[in-house]
């Protein structure tokens, strides 16, 4: 029941638009799962794994690699990939705590 | 006219219009519900009439005469003289239009509004007496009910409010004029927030605390921000000692006896007396047991998560409820209990409850500390901006302080911020937005802040957290 | 020691220590790139010495004054004097902090930093013009450049900033003593924030402006109230009037002539004149073309979503980069520009860019105004909450202004809020962050907002266009 999103802008949060260039994923394609259709970390992960099984081809927003020579070798892009989990609980906790908006806890209720 | 004992039903009736009551009220009308709500005293409650809002009038008046008569390093000159009943009667006038307010907005939604005291008969009936005039009583018989009576200060043995001397808070933001020598008994929010506001007008206050440090609950850096504020405001504080009893005193004021555990007493002249020890809920009153309702120990109802007594259709919302014992916690419970009898998903699901201080600085606080997150099986990461690094506290001349946010290292989520400080209580509220939203501390960090702004220390300590702030050393 | 022409060689260099230039500079470092920059004149650039900074504690100094002059209603009786050359000194403590702070950070961080004005040599190297002292200059090699060279206030015809009565914005931050009568060319916000500070210091204060309103660009319903409350202070607007000349006058101040569109003159007299009509980007003092970069025909440097300019390893950010002139958008540029050349996966793809003005009362923006929202193709919604029904805004005595929400009616997402009223600078930070997330009204509405704050009207508005506010009547 989504309706386009005017003017080609994207509700995601910072982390899953970061997420989304540093995978090489174009965010503006991808269907979000959060309330009103909002894009989740999630949603741009499966976006990605479906690109790769179709082509290795990126999309025109991903990250240019740069001839620079950082300190240490490597950039933090790495480092700052988390692994492969949702983003909606954190299995860590002894707590059992969700961590998703009002919204998207009301669409679970009902 | 006496009003005799006639019989009306209802389908939502909401007993005390406190910021639990009138707020469940309005929202059960809105969802088209037929809603009473009965309040004995005044609209508003004790929030509006003798709690939030009074106090925190009285601290913008006692701030402004305070700062301005001590601002010669900024270059002004001045010798504020403070007409305290005249600050009263103004802060009466923002009382009035609030509670007003109130009124006006429970008829506006439709609300239908009783005067009176209410009792449970049974399960489905109160009797509400009208007290005053008209006298007389009247049954009303509902299909839910919500309860919330709130609470009242409580009091310790040896000093009754009922004497001149000894007030509750409620009376200490009433006086005519300032006492000259304040003693405040207990060092909880209400005891520092208005020993505090004293402080400024002029008093000298001396607080006794039974426990060793002021805001137990708090911890100990944000308490120690205040406090030593509190000291260079001259406030005297005496710890690890419980006032026992107090006598009239040789010059006209009373003398009062404090205690150690040991048995050590001391003795501590002054004019008036606040006893700010704690506050229970106001259940006994209720005759609960008619409802076949029983409360704890201590007096409070519990609900679950759907506001909801061990009665499926009586709902308790606010400080009977039992902690915490605040009005947003209050509105938010009541609002929940009006969705829930109308029939929607609402549950009590939030994250976090954000709380605030006003001392000076501020406090405010929403989820978790660093060692409660651990508890909690998280893998903590925190990040810290002291206020002396931000441009826009120096430019405010109130630098003390610091934003320290709390976030589980693996995922980033933000789980409790900790901030003392300039608008504390404002800034706040990021970062409850931020936990709800299950927001990492990139997604805060991120987001672009105002400059020159209070609120650019969130986002820096969000930065901190992730070893790259700008305007403070990464640990 | 006079330094002869060396030449050093540096992976980023940077160009202007403003918000932009030192921000990108340490994060460059903090990013394990060597970076240097280049500083002219003084670190932290216009915000920190000239702008933001100042302007913001003056603000405060001439606030705390007016209203502890102006409280009697609240019992308060003072007759503040102001030592406006106290001020000021106390303002340069201010400022020197933070510039101190500026400079132990870079150097902590790992930045080189050079003192003199840069000049492009070619497309890699500049050369560093010592001035003072030690003269001389140096080269530059550069792999990255950032330029972060800021902006100049824009003269108008006639008006020379050399001429003695006449002033920019930085020379009446730092006057010895309130002129008795300031005449203010320009109702943006500058001279909004400025006129504003010295009417409460006691000037006599005209505001000519050329447009037909103060703060072009603002909704008219934001503008008014600012400009309400400005009257209310005494100040004297006349709009559709453009400065044209000005002599000195017979009793020692000046005469400022305006005239119309239509040719019409009038006069006023003054002592002192601030001229405040916009500011421009300083790139003409670079020799860009050395670098093959083109400037638009107002001087500024055109990039793309990393800041980079049509010289792929030279980037340009802050008040060179163009609208809008901000500090916190010229950090933001500079973040993004060192973390690129870090190679990592950054951008400019925020959302919204919250911006504050400084008035009485305040204005906070971000996003899209409801028509813009329009214009963008949703369809907006719109929710309010008057400050007046706040309890928080009575009990500060500061409850002019309103909280509007703009949100997509059916999807919910928030696009965007303006604030005018109490710490409306601080209230929109939740707001930013709600629309960085991808918020929706309901996520705003169900955070708990902590009892009594002024962001609780945030939560209100978000209510109301849902239209089921508590504090106000639902449309
Ligand atoms: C000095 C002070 C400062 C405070 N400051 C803050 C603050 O800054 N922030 C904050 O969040 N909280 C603050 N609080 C706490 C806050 O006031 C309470 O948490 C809040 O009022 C609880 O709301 P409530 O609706 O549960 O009860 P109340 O506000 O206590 O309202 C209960 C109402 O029920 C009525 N009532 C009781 N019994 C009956 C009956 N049988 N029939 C009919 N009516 C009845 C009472 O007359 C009363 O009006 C403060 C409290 C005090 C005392
Ligand atoms: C009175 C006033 C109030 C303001 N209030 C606010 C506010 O409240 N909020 C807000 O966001 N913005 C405010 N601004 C705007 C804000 O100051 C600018 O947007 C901001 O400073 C831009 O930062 P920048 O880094 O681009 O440039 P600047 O801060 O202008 O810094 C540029 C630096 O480059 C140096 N430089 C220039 N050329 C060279 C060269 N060739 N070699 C070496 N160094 C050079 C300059 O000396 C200067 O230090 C205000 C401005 C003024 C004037």
């Amino acid at each position: 029941d989504e309706a386009e999103t005017p003017s080609g802008r994207v509700f995601a949060p910072p982390n899953v638009r970061r997420l989304a260039r540093e995978l090489g994923v174009d965010i503006a394609s991808v269907d979000g799962s959060g309330p009103s259709g909002r894009i989740t970390e999630g949603d741009v992960r499966t976006a990605a794994e479906a690109d790769e099984s179709d082509t290795a081809e990126t999309a025109d927003d991903a990250p240019e690699p740069r001839s620079v020579s950082v300190g240490d070798g490597e950039s933090s892009v790495s480092k700052r990939t988390t692994d492969g989990e949702t983003a909606t609980t954190v299995e860590s906790a002894a707590r059992d705590r969700t961590l998703a908006a009002p919204a998207t806890r009301r669409v679970a209720e009902e | 006219m006496v009003v005799g004992d006639i019989a009306t039903g209802t389908d939502v009736l909401v007993v005390g219009a406190g910021p639990g009551g009138y707020v469940a009220a309005i929202r059960a009308a809105q969802k088209g519900l037929d809603t009473t709500l009965v309040e004995k005293d005044a609209y508003g409650g004790t929030c509006l009439n003798y709690g939030c809002i009074p106090s925190k009038a009285l601290i913008t008046g006692a701030n402004l005469a305070h700062e301005a008569g001590h601002a010669e390093e900024m270059g002004i000159h001045a010798d504020p003289a403070v007409d305290l009943s005249a600050m009263v009667d103004w802060k009466d006038g923002v009382v009035d239009q609030l509670t007003g307010g109130v009124e006006k907005l429970c008829k506006a939604n439709g609300v239908n509004l009783v005067e009176g005291e209410a009792r449970f008969a049974d399960e489905h009936k109160v009797r509400v007496a009208h007290g005053g005039e008209g006298q007389g009583s009247e049954s009303i018989e509902f299909e839910h009910c919500i309860v919330s009576t709130g609470s009242r200060p409580i009091q310790i043995p040896g000093f009754e409010f009922a004497d001149d001397p000894i007030h509750d808070s409620r009376e200490l933001l009433a006086m005519d004029s300032v006492p000259d020598r304040l003693l405040v008994v207990g060092a909880g929010y209400i005891g520092m927030e208005l020993s505090t506001t004293y402080a400024k007008l002029g008093s000298d206050v001396t607080v006794v605390e039974m426990l060793d440090d002021v805001l137990p609950g708090y911890e100990d850096d944000v308490a120690r921000i205040v406090r030593k504020r509190a000291e260079e405001l001259g406030i005297d504080f005496h710890f690890g000692e419980g006032a026992s009893e107090w006598q009239n005193g040789p010059d006209g004021g009373v003398v009062v006896t404090t205690e150690t555990e040991d048995g050590e007493e001391s003795t501590y002249p002054a004019d008036e007396v606040l006893v700010a020890v704690g506050r229970q809920p106001v259940t006994d009153t209720l005759d609960l047991d008619a409802a076949g309702i029983e409360t704890t120990e201590q007096g409070f109802i519990d609900t679950d998560d759907r506001a909801r007594t061990e009665q499926d259709h009586i709902f308790a919302v606010g400080d009977v409820a039992g902690e915490p014992m605040l009005a947003h916690t209050a509105s938010k419970e009541g609002i929940v209990a009006a969705e829930v009898i109308a029939g929607e998903p609402a549950a009590l699901d939030y994250q976090a409850i954000p709380a605030a201080v006003f001392t000076d600085p501020e406090i405010g606080t929403v989820g978790m500390t660093e060692s409660e997150a651990e508890e909690a099986g998280f893998e903590p990461t925190v990040g810290q901006m002291p206020f002396r690094a931000s441009g826009r506290a120096l430019t405010t001349n109130h630098a003390e302080g610091f934003v320290r946010i709390v976030a589980d290292e693996p995922s980033g989520f933000v789980l409790g911020a900790q901030i003392v400080g300039p608008e504390a209580s404002e800034l706040i509220a990021e970062i409850a937005l931020a936990i709800e939203m299950g927001a990492t501390l990139e997604d805060v960090a991120s987001t672009i802040h105002t400059h020159p702004t209070l609120a650019e220390a969130v986002m820096e300590a969000a930065e901190n957290a992730m070893g790259q702030a700008i305007h403070t050393l990464n640990r």
